[in-house]
């Protein structure tokens, strides 16, 4: 690079690449990201000041080939398809290199290598250009806001969905089944004896218990049944009463000496 | 068309100090306020984010509500529990009404579209085998699939108890914009989509 | 403050008929609609609601969403989505934010907007298309999209490997402020801003 502490933010919103060229050689880079091989491209080409029609085949794929080999040193992951153009690059600049076919007609049209790769750029770029304006247009819609909710929504409370929502959802259930399966195994599982030592405790120690928030507090089937079983034990052996302040009313165990 | 009153002095410009705002100005945002607000919103919260007087304010929403009332549309500006707040004029109840019921709701609460999605993937399916993948009982779910046409019985499944087997219908379909089932993705589809490339 | 046209004949009152709505009175029904919908409503779905010929609402929207222009205040009435809506003004944009304390919504990432632009454009389009204009993997850009509900599947392609294909959404038009798909300026619109480089 030629310009010395050259400073150079890409595009739109520093969405891409940031560039702070320090010394001759050595690139120094804060990276953004390249949107993508033909994106850095065209960057480079701008950067040239090179005319797309007529691209210097050989300095733009030197300096494409360079700018992978920083990302490297930087232990950027390089992905495939910016090497994927690396090699057409290469392979463009090296049939630009070979000697016109003696044998073609003299009034033969000979493709310019480079054309395949400019019909891209140039159709990459329109997309670009797409891209900018929704951005724009994004811009300007984040500053208008619709009503806050009315009374009428609140009996609306439902989502619009897509088929990515159903898949996505079906998944989730599946996870979920596997998590509980997955706790269901890993919890051990507490004796009878134990549920009955542990009642007895929360009894006493607090005088009553209500019984439905204590089976809430449970989490397998058989630690319900267990602590079910347990009720009925220590009911009958112990000095502890169901007892049920009014119909319907939860149903509260009670150590009978604590008034 | 609410009277523009100019108090802005012109020469203060190189003070650092705020520019008083005109009231059409004050008047707009108390009306773009008033109508994103999730509740009835007051004076005092309408001057607070505004940074002016509360009586300013308050002598700037009284006029905008008359000026809602002048033009007799099809809102209103009301005060109500403490606050200000658009709504619909009475006049036009009926017609909001048949809006509301008319609704062709195509929208699924999310317990609908979890048992939607264990229909479409696990067809025909019955529902002990669906409350086997939630987890919750689904029988309202499926009622209210049912009443959306977007499932359909599928006949009874030949094992104990017979129970109705479920799927998804034609409605289904054109819904979610499908050819037919084998146009439902697959995990697969969207597997290349998960990979870790973020 | 919309002209009032007297049209309803007082006469006919025996009549079984139904009586023909003042503008007046089917301008206040609009905007109450408008405003309750809480998604852009259709003509279409405001004449059904008030049983009235689509173009005569037509006329009365457009009417309507005039005088909200001309009154310049907080609100306005735009055609979005295939549908209307009452939205604030752009200019209130910085009181409306302090109140829901709403920072600018997160922007999208370069890659997304290409990947967007490129469905925007190319719908229905499968993933190889897309690499194929953009030079590069778009995976996690499609999800991004598809989480945000800005492009929907649109079933797979009858092709080798049946790729699904995509296309934008509802959301997406509500976005970026669209009318409809048509809204979109053509791409060959921007081929004139590429060929003068350098």
């Amino acid at each position: 690079m030629h310009a010395e502490q050259e400073q150079y933010s890409f595009d739109f919103h520093k969405e891409t690449a940031e560039i702070v060229a320090e010394s001759r050689d050595e690139l120094n880079l804060k990276l953004g990201e390249f949107a993508g091989p033909l994106d850095l491209l065209l960057y480079l080409i701008r950067q040239e000041q090179a005319n797309i029609f007529d691209i210097p085949i050989a300095r733009i794929t030197d300096e494409y080939l360079n700018y992978i080999r920083i990302m490297k040193r930087l232990d950027i992951a390089v992905a495939a398809d910016f090497l994927v153009i690396a090699a057409q690059l290469i392979e463009i600049k090296s049939r630009m290199l070979l000697p016109r076919d003696p044998l073609a007609a003299e009034d033969e049209e000979i493709e310019d290598p480079r054309k395949e790769l400019v019909d891209r750029l140039l159709e990459y770029e329109k997309f670009k250009a797409a891209a900018e304006m929704l951005y724009e247009r994004s811009t300007i819609e984040h500053a208008v806001f619709p009503r806050g909710v009315i009374d009428s929504d609140e009996h609306n409370a439902e989502v619009n969905a897509t088929v990515f929502d159903i898949l996505t959802v079906f998944q989730k259930i599946l996870a979920r089944h596997k998590d509980e399966v997955k706790m269901e195994i890993h919890r051990e599982e507490i004796s009878l004896a134990d549920m009955i030592r542990n009642l007895k405790t929360r009894i006493f120690a607090a005088g009553e218990l209500n019984i439905a928030e204590f089976f809430e507090s449970l989490e397998t089937k058989r630690e319900l049944v267990t602590a079910f079983v347990a009720v009925l034990e220590i009911v009958r052996t112990e000095s502890v009463k169901l007892l049920q302040r009014k119909t319907f009313a939860d149903i509260i165990l009670k150590a009978e000496n604590s008034g | 068309m609410a009277e523009t009153i100019e108090i802005i002095e012109e020469t203060v410009e190189t003070v650092e100090e705020k520019q008083p705002r005109e009231v059409a100005d004050l008047s707009r945002a108390v009306e773009a306020l008033i109508f994103v607000a999730d509740e009835p919103i007051s004076t005092r919260a309408l001057a607070d984010v505004l940074e002016e007087e509360r009586d300013l304010i308050d002598s700037v929403v009284e006029e905008l509500a008359e000026s809602y009332e002048e033009r007799r549309g099809g809102l209103q500006i009301r005060q109500i529990a403490g606050g200000w707040q658009i709504s619909t004029r009475t006049e036009v109840h009926e017609d909001v009404r048949r809006l509301l019921k008319s609704r062709p709701s195509a929208k699924l609460s999310l317990a609908a579209l979890e048992t939607l999605a264990v229909i479409a993937y696990k067809q025909p399916v019955t529902v002990p085998e669906i409350l086997e993948i939630r987890g919750v009982q689904s029988a309202s779910a499926i009622k209210t699939l049912l009443e959306k046409r977007l499932i359909v019985t599928k006949g009874h499944k030949e094992t104990v108890g017979r129970p109705m087997q479920y799927g998804t219908s034609k409605e289904f379909l054109i819904h979610f914009g499908l050819k037919d089932l084998s146009d439902l993705p697959s995990i697969e589809d969207f597997e290349d989509l998960v990979s870790p490339l973020t």
